[in-house]
Formats: C-alpha cells, structure tokens, sequence
C-alpha cells in the first residue's frame, strides 16, 4: 500500500500497480518525492520510470549508514527527468554483513562512477556492475571511510608506501 | 684577400670547430659543476608521475615513413634547382622548358600521393 | 701554411677502395636487412669517391655529374628498398635476412 | 660507443622474434597526474593506436580530501567553509548551494530579497571568474599564451571585489546559512558597476584574438563531439549540454534565490564541439553581466540576513542590548544551530554544470551526511566516451572544453 | 696541412664504415654511415667538388639517412641475432677480402702515376653554376630521365608502403 | 695584415656577438611577450633585468647535469652537442656589411663568402634534423620518442617548401654566393624603390618570402608549429628527459636558428644591408630614430612608473643620443650604416617571430603536416614556375 502522501504521484502509482511488491514506502518531504524500494525489484522500477516518466538523466547516487540501525545502509538514487522538469528520489535499504544492490549501470551508464564512490565509501557492493573497485581511495585501503563506525581521523596515521 | 680554397674554407673550419667546442663545453659545465644526486625514482622514465607501461620502443605510424620518402624524392628535384637557378640567365627558356618538363613529371607523382591520401594526416591508417 | 705539398691522387682511390670493401664486408656478414642495406649505401658512396677523384684528374667535370646521379639513383632505391623491407617484415615479421631468402612462405 | 642498458640488451637476444602481439601498434599513455595540463592531478590512461585514440579511462582520487566524512564531524555553519574548498574556482556557488539545502531543511526561514540579490550577483560574477579561468587556460592549452595573461587581468578584477567584501580572494565563505556573512563595505556595488561596465568591452576583445583566428577556429571547430544522450547518460552537465542544444539550465528550470526574477538568455549552440562550448561560456559570461547589471540596479533595501534566532547571529546592536539575543549568539557560536531531520537535494547551476547537495540531518547541529554532486565528477565521467577514436592531438582541447575542477571531482 | 686533412677524413671515414659494420644496433649503424657521408663530403671539397660536397650533405645525410632511421624506429628494429652462416664467411671471407683489397692497390698503382698529387683548390670548377652549365646543356637527356625515375620511385615506393597501411 | 690572424679575430669578434645576441635575443623575447601580456617581465637582475641572461646561464651550468640510467649515453649526450654545433656553424658564410677599411686593413663584414654560400645553410639546416631525432630515440621515452618523430618530421617537411623558396629568388640573382646576392639587389627603381628581390622585377619575392618565414617558423620549431615541444599532450617533447645545461642547449639551438633564419631572409629577400631609400635621405633616418627613442626615454624618465626608471630611462636616453651622434661622424658613416640596416631588418624579422609567439595558438599536428604538404609545398612551387617564366619572358 503507497503511503498517505504518495496516492496521487503519478510514477508511485505506475509503479504500485506493475507490482505491489516493489514499493515498501515512502514519503514526499519538502516537496520532494521519495520512494523506498525492494532492492530485488530495483532494476525493473528504474527501467519504468526511465522509458515511462522519462527520467532519462540520473543526477547522483550516494549512500546514508544509519549505523547502528539495521538494515544499515540506504542507496540514495536521485533521478532527474528534463522532460517534465521533474527529480525524484529512491531509496533503497540495505543491511547484512555483505549489503548488496543490483547495479543501475545498465539502466543509466551514468551511475557507473557514483555506484563505485558508493563501494567504496560504503562497502555497499553492486551487483553486475562492469568494473567495481576503488574510485577516490587508493586500491589497497582497507575500510570504507565514510560509514560511520569508521573514525573521522581514520584508522592510520602513516600511509602505506 | 681570401682567393684559394684553402683561404675561403678556413674560416668555416675555425668556426666549426669554435662551434663545436662551445657545445660540447656547455653540455659538459653543468656535469661539472652541478651536484650530483641520483635515486630510483628520479632515475626512472618520466610518465606523468606513474610507473611507465610499456616499453618505449614501440613501433609508430607508417605516416611518418611515407613523409621520408616524399621528402627524399622531392629534396632531390630541390636540388636540381639550384644549379638551374644559377645558369638560368643564360639558358632562359631552354631552361625554364627543361626543369618544367621535369617539375612536371615530379609533381605528377606528387598529386599521385595526394590522392593516395598519404599526405592525410587526421585519417587514421 | 696551407698550401703545402698535397695528397698523391692514389690515396683517395685507396681510400675508395677500402670503403668499398667494407662495404663488400657488410653485405655479406650482416644480417640485418636494413644494415645490409646500409652497406650497399656505403658501396656507393665509396664509387662516388672514385667518380670525383677521376673527375679532379681529367679537371673536367663529368665525374661529379656522374656522382649527383647516383646520388639520385640512391635516393629512389632508398626509397623503394626501405618500403619493401616494410612490407616484408609486415608479412615474415623479422628483419633478418635468412628468414626471407625465399620468395614465398 | 653506445652502451647498451640492461633492459635493451634483453631485447636484443630476443630481435628478430616478434610475436603477433608485439606487432599491434597499441600503445598505452599515461596523461598524468602529474601532467602539465590536465589542470589538477588527474590521471588518463590512453591507448592508442597510431594517433587516435581506443580507449582513454580517467583515473581520479588523488585530491581526496574526504571533505563529505569531514563535514558530518562539525556543525552546520561550519560546514560552509569546506564547501569553499570542493570547487575552489567556484565557492560562491558551492556556498550558495549549501545555504540553500540547510535553509530548505529547516524550511520556515525566510531570505529577505537583499540577500538573495547579492547571492545572485556573487554567484554571476564567480561565473565570470570561473569562465575566464577556463578560457585562459584552455587558450593557454592551445598555444596562444597571451589569453591567460588577459583573462586573469579581468579576473583579478572580480577577486579584489571578493576581497573587499570578504577580506579573502578566493575562499571567501560568504554566502551563509540564512544570508550573507557581511554586509558589503561602502562603495562596493559601484565597483562592482565599473566593473560591468568595462567587461562587455573586454569580451570583445578576447573574442577579437580568438574568433578571427584561423589556427584557433582550425584547432576547435568540429574537435570534441559527444552526442547529446551520451552526455545526459553519463551525467555531463552545465554549458558541455548547452552547447549541443539543450536548453537546460537550473537557473531557468528550477529557479532558486530570486533567479526567477532576472531577465537572462540561456546560451545555447547546436554544433556540440568545443568552440561551441568556447561560445557558450562567452555567452554565459554576457549573460552574467547582464544579470549583474539588474542586480545593481535593482538591489533592495533592507536587511542582508534573515531575522531567525535559532539559526542567523544576532545583531551587534542587540546582543548589546538585548539578554536573549546574547544567549542565541553563545549558542549558535558554540554548540551550532540546530535543522530539523529529515534529507533535502538542492541543485544550482554552477559555472560547471549542475551542483547538488543532498543533505541529511537528524535534527542535532551537525550535519548526518552532506553529498556534494559536483558537476566536474560526471563530465570527468564521460571523458572516456569523449576521447574514444579521436585524435590524441585533440585530448587536451577536448577534455579542456569540459572545464573541470579535480577539487571539485574528489572532494 | 692538406695529407693532415686527408688522413684525418680518411681515418674518420673507415673507423665509421668499420664501425657501421661491427655495431649491432642498426641505429649505430646508420649514424655510423652519416659520419662515412660528412667525412666523405669534406673530401669531395678538398677534391673541388664544392656542389657535390652540398648535395652529399642534403641529400645523403639529411634526406636518405633520414629515411633510414626512421624506418629503423618505425620497425622498431633491434639488434641482430648472429647466425650460422657467419662461421665460415668469417674464415674465408677475410682473407679473400684482404686478397682484393691488395689486389685493387696494385692495380691503382700500376696504373696511375704516383706524381700526381692533389691539392685543395687544384679543381676550382665543380661550383654550381659550372654544375648547372653541365647538366642543363651536355647532360640534359640524363637528367629529363632522372624525372621518370623519381616518379616511378614515388609511384612504386607509396604503392608499397601502402599495402601497410591498408 | 696575416690573413689567418685576421681570419681568427673575425671569428672571435662574430662569435662573441653572436653569443651575446643569442642571451639577449632570450632577454627581449621575454620582454616583448612580458608586455604583449601585460606584465613587466624580468625586472629584478640589473635594471630592467638586462642581466637577467647571465643568471639563467649561472643557474643553467650550475645545475646538476643529470643523465638518466635508462637512455642510451652516447646519442643521448650526442644530441644536444649535435644541434648547438650546428645550429652556430651557418653564421660563418653570413655576410653582415660591404667590404671595409679599418685601421688601413681592407675586410669584409664577413667571415668567408662561398660559392655555394645558401647550399652550405641548407645542408646544415638538412642535418640539424639528427639532433631532434637522436634525442627523441635515446632518451628511451615515450614522450621524448613520439616528439622526436614529429618533430624530426614536420622538420623535412617544412625543408621543402623553404628550400624551394629560397630557389625562386635564385631564379633573379643567379649566384649561391651570399655576398653576390646582395650587391644583385642593391640600387632603387625610380630613384627611391629599392631593387630588393621582394621588389625586384620582373616577378617580385613577396610570396617566397612568406613561404620562407612561414617554414623557418616551423624549422625553428616556433610557435604555431611548436608542437615538437608543446607542452601539452606529449609533456615536452623530444626534450622530456633533458636536464639542466643539455636541456637549454636544445633552446640556445632554437635561438640560434631563428637568428640564422632572420639573417638569411634578410639577405634573400630584404637586401641586406643595403638602405631602403637612397643615400642621402637614408644616412639621416638612425640618427633621427635613436633621437626619437632618446626622447621616448627621456619623457618616461621624467614620468618614473618605477623607482629606478628615475635613472635608467635617461641613461638609456643618453646613449642613444650619443649614438645618433656616431651616426652623423662621416669616417664611421660607411661601416655603421649597412651594419644599422642589417641590424634593423633582421630586428624586426626577429620581433615578428615574437609578437607571433604572443599572439597565435599553434596548429594540431596533422594541420601542421597537412598545411606543408598540401598547401605551402604547391604554392612554393607554383610561385618558383611563374618566378622562372617571368623572367625567361621579361629578365634582362
């Protein structure tokens, strides 16, 4: 069932009624819609809100870790639509000792670079994502610095050589 | 004044060898007089910071070849002109028909290698 | 001072001649196709020498019309020589000449 | 004669006995980092095939400063700062974001109109001073040198007009959470108005070097094609997509701090290649001076902050006079003002394309997770698909057309 | 001062024609050969041969040279490996060359009176202009058909090398 | 007097100056650009860092001479030597002036004249190519390898077109003799238009001369063809892993071509040293020019924009002025003013190489080779074909 704020937002509904199962919630905060997803329903939404709501652009991909709750993490997508002057955002949950999502990659080629800065900040890992490793840390770094049981100073002083 | 060969090279030489000498002393100063510091990382081929890839002896377009030997051939016909040029007042247009004859004949070439496109640069081969 | 007693005309033969066997030498042990041709050069350059000691004999000056020729002749082979090597290393990809003594593969 | 170095001696007992895969004429390059003029360090690595170009992959992180992990460990004001530091020949624009997501947060504050014209102003004349940066240096990329010198001649204009108001030239942190840090000194805005009024002038005449130059028009024109969806899928923003004909501009789309009210063209060229990216800036560069110009002339009276305690300091007057406003100011200097939760994406139109920060709070004075989506990340993006069977003679005009910002692209 | 020149060309000249055949690296080889043609260049001119002495220059070490050494980077050629043949070329090949080496001296020799010196300025028209007279007059059929020779050498030189870049 | 003698202290003098030359050429390229882009330049070594050159040279030499483990020694430390040697050999068959008396000793402003004076500057320029390649190949680089190849290429593909530039006029002078060119170009047309062979009948030089200055611009490796060294897509070029003394050997290579390049347009095209107005009106203008210069600097004084042009612009004035004064002495007339008009012209030669550094952008390498070879080629050789009937029809 789509939440109160979301009954009458269009893509919500396209969505609902493809498949009940995708939406898990929701909400419109700010002005700004915001739809929770089913990672394992993710790619099949993308792809209808692109072809269909003609979000064709995807603005960013991120990450929020909501340490110590669980699931942990939430996969920020911020979609963009120049047609209908429109953004949208999904969210997806992830959580686990291995927090996975399928990639969007082969929806926006886009997001390859964000779902990477994502691996690498979050450890949250891709799914069928064409080259997933480091993006900004160095190859061999060991952590995922911007969750928040990483310390702000990080975990070394001296670098590895 | 200078009228043998000997006296109208003589300069050429002292001035070849004057020229070689400040060449070979300005290489040689700054190995003298610089100090000297070597380690690994300055030793190594520049490449932007990174660990070169690769060798450098690779193997490159076949365009530069191409202009060698257009070059060749026509630097040759630029030297026939030099001569020419220096008895043309005599010969005038028996001249001026004999090296067009044979410019003629050389730039046909020339437009032969033009419509080959190997004087094509942005093309890739 | 530098007008002095000259060089016998011999000499600039001999010299010839000797390039000319080093060339000769070159040829035959190099193995490089491209060295091998580089001594045919030299050959060359070696008849030249000869061309233009006999033209200051005579004081005439055929020799060096001779020697500007070869130079050309030199020039075209060079060029048509260097683009054949090109083309036989596209094909056996090798420069040495034992590998390509043979017309076909 | 000649020694010869181990590693060529290795090759010399293998000559003759070329396999087919050294035969292949590839060749990998490596463009940076350390590199003259890939304007930061950032790092490509090409493969190429004779002179063009079969695959280039950027290679990014070396000025990663971990600004976002850095901006959850302090308050909301002090954010700003750090903003300064993400696109450093942009600040104003990452200030002006930055204000605009914590004023959307915490939702009823209330700009008054001076404010919002200054920030328009401010962030007209960094686009200026960003464009000219780029014109500079991309002319310098070229070959014609003197255009930096004339270029920075007119930027050091717009930064000593940074540095009367702010007291810093480039770091200026002076768009703030609910208004501006200061109010501009005495004779400022006429500083600013000399200063328009002698630019169009100068345009013309970087216009006169360059447009009427064959070699520059030989060296741009037709160089640098990237069709339009390739630069909407990989994320390519700002004047790149404006000048293959998208009229796209934040600005105009979603209007932010009063742009709504200013009358101002989007520059647009369809011939997508880099002297139409070239003329898009120029364009650009009038429109924010024309969009200066309305600013003077019409700038408010009025206060240059909000009035909302919890959040802005209070006036000297009052912490003077007034017990409570003493006691918000100790507050707001100390512990930092609180946002109520909840997330907020803002975008802007920057010099470079789209900026973006996705903010979260969870209603304490410090910021939960603060994402910068800087437009520099995803033009640098799409350098591969730019580069892909072009001429490596043309990667430094291509990728230059971008106009990106390591700063901006690692944060 | 001119037997001081000579032999000091002379030396220049067959340690570089040595060395062109001794060194492995086809690189040192060809710069070898560019030393051979300056040497060379200068003897032309102690035998009065100025144009010639030019055009040794511009056209031997600055274009055919040239050629050369770029095809020797294109190919990326390297040294070269020795081979079996080389034994026995060694072992006959010497003295055999040695043999003619001698024999050619005798015969120059024999044939050539050993008066006749040569003196830098001895021949004093071998300048451009007498070149030119030369060439254009006595020499002119020579010298159309060099003409056909460079085309054809365009022609078959391109038609070549293009079947590499196809 | 010993013609040997002679000979060496000729030598020695053209050395000196032209060494000299070639660090100040540096200092006003410096400045020229420095205020093409609106800054003063070097200012600090001397006034107005007149002696700017020397530190460069005493920071060159004294840097270390650093020579990488992986390059091939012999070639790499070969090339450098290579292109200063000969890039200062083609100054000996360059006349500067007439024939002179000093002291009672009769002597050409020049250190030898050849017969085949231009072939000599050709093949030199011909063989300069090996220093650009040699460097590119040993220093085992890929940048160096790449630029060497390019450089070495766009080098004889622009030796075409100037050589067959330099053939037209040939075509109205006939001789290779340097010193025979000149004197063929001295005298005036209707009593005022000089007989240069850019204005020489029956076909004038305008189009070889710009021929020539355009491919001595790329054969200088001068900006807009300064790719061999561009600084952007292949770092530095054939130069890359040159340090130090070996490193500004490359650009004192440069200097001293663009100097030769000046001085051989000079010759071809302008005359030489010979007035562009006949003698009377013509032995006036260096006076009134260096009284005008003393006047610019004078006025400058008086109005100091910096503390030190106080004094310097009027010491500047004041050596101009005593120099307009050695203009008018008539014993001096006779050497000072070919060598004045000859300065001049290649002076300004030299400028233009300059202000076009300051002011255009450079070409992509396949513009560049394709501008040689399918425009500047044909027109030189269209231009040396209609040069060779005009004056088969109309030469004297």
């Amino acid at each position: 069932m789509l939440p109160e704020p979301l009954r009458d937002y269009a893509p919500a509904v396209a969505l609902e009624e493809l498949n009940p199962a995708m939406i898990v919630g929701g909400h419109a905060d700010r002005g700004e819609p915001t739809l929770y997803l089913n990672p394992d329903h993710l790619l099949e939404a993308c792809q209808k809100l692109k072809e269909r709501f003609a979000f064709i652009r995807i603005s960013s991909v991120t990450a929020v870790d909501r340490y110590p709750e669980e699931p942990r993490f939430e996969v920020v997508y911020h979609l963009h639509s120049l047609e209908n002057n429109a953004r949208l955002r999904l969210k997806c949950q992830v959580g686990g000792p291995a927090p996975a999502v399928p990639s969007v990659t082969s929806v926006w080629s886009g997001a390859n670079w964000y779902e990477r800065e994502v691996f690498d900040m979050f450890g949250v890992e891709f799914r069928d994502h064409p080259d997933l490793r480091r993006i900004l840390m160095p190859d061999d770094w060991e952590g995922h610095p911007l969750r928040k049981d990483y310390p702000t100073h990080g975990h070394k002083y001296s670098y590895k050589d | 004044m200078p009228n043998s060969y000997p006296e109208v090279y003589f300069p050429v030489v002292v001035q070849a060898v004057l020229a070689f000498v400040i060449a070979v002393a300005l290489s040689s100063l700054s190995y003298l007089l610089g100090k000297r510091t070597r380690d690994k990382v300055k030793d190594s081929p520049y490449e932007c910071g990174m660990v070169p890839v690769g060798s450098a002896r690779e193997r490159f377009s076949v365009k530069f070849y191409l202009v060698a030997i257009v070059f060749i051939l026509f630097d040759i016909e630029a030297v026939f002109l030099y001569p020419w040029a220096v008895v043309y007042r005599e010969l005038k247009m028996f001249a001026f028909v004999e090296m067009l004859l044979f410019i003629a004949l050389v730039l046909a070439g020339f437009f032969y290698i033009w419509k080959k496109g190997a004087l094509n640069w942005s093309q890739s081969d | 001072m530098l007008s002095s007693s000259g060089v016998p005309l011999n000499w600039y033969l001999l010299l010839s001649a000797i390039l000319f066997c080093i060339g000769i030498a070159g040829f035959l042990y190099r193995r490089n196709v491209i060295t091998v041709f580089m001594s045919i050069e030299l050959m060359l350059n070696a008849v030249n020498l000869s061309f233009v000691t006999f033209s200051y004999k005579f004081q005439q000056v055929d020799g060096h019309i001779f020697t500007f020729f070869v130079m050309v002749v030199a020039a075209a082979e060079a060029a048509v020589g260097l683009a054949i090597i090109l083309t036989v290393f596209k094909n056996r990809k090798t420069l040495q000449v034992d590998d390509i003594n043979s017309l076909k593969n | 004669m000649p020694e010869v170095s181990p590693e060529i001696s290795e090759e010399v007992s293998t000559a003759g006995t070329e396999t087919a895969e050294t035969r292949k004429r590839r060749l990998t390059v490596n463009m940076g980092p350390q590199h003259p003029s890939t304007h930061g360090v950032l790092r490509v690595v090409i493969d190429l095939d004779g002179e063009v170009i079969t695959s280039a992959q950027p290679d990014i992180g070396y000025l990663h400063t971990g600004i976002e992990k850095q901006c959850e460990a302090i308050n909301w004001s002090q954010v700003t700062t750090l903003t300064d530091r993400v696109d450093y020949l942009a600040n104003l624009s990452n200030n002006l974001v930055y204000a605009l997501a914590v004023e959307k947060l915490i939702g009823d504050i209330e700009i008054p109109p001076k404010a919002q014209w200054m920030r328009v102003l401010l962030a007209e004349l960094q686009r200026i001073s960003s464009h000219l940066v780029w014109l500079g240096t991309h002319a310098l990329d070229l070959g014609a040198m003197s255009m930096l010198f004339y270029c920075f001649r007119e930027r050091e204009q717009v930064l000593k007009l940074f540095e009367m108001f702010s007291g810093q030239r480039m770091m200026t942190s002076y768009i703030r959470v609910g208004g501006l840090a200061l109010e501009p000194p005495r004779g400022w805005h006429q500083r600013v108005k000399n200063f328009v009024d002698i630019f169009p002038s100068r345009i013309d005449e970087y216009e006169a070097l360059l447009e009427h130059n064959p070699i520059w028009l030989e060296r741009t024109q037709g160089v640098g094609y990237i069709s339009v969806d390739d630069m909407l899928a990989e994320g390519v923003t700002g004047p790149m997509i404006r000048a293959a004909g998208l009229p796209w501009d934040i600005r105009k789309n979603e209007p932010y701090s009063s742009y709504d009210k200013f009358d101002f063209k989007v520059a647009t060229r369809t011939a997508n290649d880099v002297y139409a990216r070239y003329q898009v800036r120029m364009e650009e560069m009038r429109q924010s001076t024309r969009i200066i110009q309305q600013a003077l002339e019409g700038m408010p009276e009025g206060p240059w902050k909000a009035d909302y305690q919890h959040v802005t300091l209070p006036d000297r007057e009052k912490m003077k006079t007034q017990m409570e406003a003493l006691i918000y100011h100790f507050k707001i200097v100390t512990e930092g003002f609180r946002v109520p939760p909840g997330e907020v994406y803002q975008a802007v139109e920057s010099p470079r394309g789209e900026i973006a920060y996705y903010v979260v709070s969870d209603g304490t004075s410090k910021p939960y997770r603060v994402f910068m989506r800087t437009p520099s990340f995803g033009n640098v993006q799409s350098i591969g698909t730019l580069l892909k069977g072009k001429l490596i003679a043309d990667s430094i005009a291509s990728m230059g057309s971008m106009d990106f910002v390591l700063g901006d692209v690692d944060r | 001062m001119d037997p001081f020149l000579f032999l000091l060309l002379a030396a220049i000249a067959v340690i570089c024609a040595l060395n062109l055949v001794v060194q492995t690296h086809p690189i040192s080889s060809a710069l070898s050969l560019v030393g051979v043609m300056g040497s060379l260049a200068i003897l032309y001119l102690l035998l009065g041969a100025e144009f010639i002495a030019a055009a040794q220059m511009i056209v031997y070490a600055g274009a055919i040279m040239v050629l050369f050494i770029f095809v020797i980077m294109l190919l990326n050629a390297q040294g070269e490996r020795l081979t079996r043949r080389g034994a026995y070329v060694k072992i006959f090949g010497v003295p055999l060359m040695a043999l003619f080496l001698g024999l050619v001296a005798f015969v120059i020799q024999a044939a050539l009176p050993r008066s006749e010196m040569v003196h830098f300025g001895g021949f004093t028209h071998g300048g451009p202009a007498d070149i030119g007279r030369s060439l254009f007059t006595q020499y002119l059929l020579p010298f159309e058909v060099v003409s056909v020779l460079i085309l054809i050498a365009i022609v078959g030189a391109i038609v070549l090398a293009r079947k590499e870049i196809d | 007097m010993n013609f040997y003698l002679l000979t060496l202290i000729k030598v020695a003098v053209v050395a000196g100056v032209f060494l000299t030359a070639l660090a100040y050429l540096q200092w006003i390229e410096r400045k020229v650009l420095a205020h093409i882009q609106l800054r003063p330049g070097p200012y600090r070594v001397g006034p107005h860092g007149l002696l700017q050159p020397l530190a460069d040279v005493i920071k060159l030499i004294t840097k270390e001479g650093f020579i990488p483990s992986h390059v091939n020694r012999f070639f790499y430390t070969l090339a450098p030597v290579l292109a200063v040697s000969l890039a200062l050999v083609s100054i000996s068959v360059l006349p500067f002036g007439p024939r002179i008396e000093v002291f009672g000793i009769e002597t050409w402003m020049q250190l030898t004249d050849l017969k085949i004076g231009v072939l000599f500057v050709l093949a030199v320029s011909a063989v300069g190519v090996y220093g650009v390649a040699l460097a590119g190949w040993a220093s085992n680089n890929k940048y160096s390898l790449i630029g060497g190849l390019r450089s070495s290429a766009q080098m004889i593909s622009y030796e075409l077109p100037y050589a067959v530039a330099i053939a037209a006029p040939l075509l109205l002078l006939n001789t290779l003799s340097f010193r025979e060119i000149v004197n063929a170009q001295s005298g005036y047309y209707f009593g005022f238009l000089p007989r240069w062979t850019i204005f020489q009948g029956p076909f004038p030089q305008i189009i070889s001369f710009l021929i020539f200055l355009i491919a001595g611009f790329a054969e200088t490796n001068r900006i807009p063809f300064d790719l061999p060294e561009a600084e952007n897509e292949l770092v530095a070029g054939y130069h890359t892993e040159y340090a130090s003394m070996m490193f500004a050997s490359f650009f004192m290579a440069e200097y001293a071509n663009m100097l030769t390049v000046s001085l051989v347009a000079t010759l071809m095209f302008l005359g030489g040293w010979n007035a562009p107005l006949p003698l009377p009106v013509s032995g006036f203008i260096p006076t009134v020019i260096l009284v005008l210069v003393a006047a610019i600097c004078f006025y400058h004084g008086a109005q100091p924009y910096r503390k030190w042009d106080r004094f310097t612009f009027p010491a500047a004035g004041i050596i101009s002025l005593g120099l307009a004064a050695i203009f008018l002495v008539p014993i001096l007339q006779p050497i000072l003013l070919p060598l004045f008009w000859f300065i001049a012209k290649a002076g300004i030669l030299l400028f233009v190489f300059i202000w076009i550094r300051g002011t255009l952008p450079r070409f992509r390498y396949d513009q560049l080779m394709h501008f040689a070879w399918t425009f500047l080629f044909p027109v030189a050789m269209l231009n040396l074909l209609v040069t060779g009937l005009m004056v088969a029809l109309f030469g004297k």
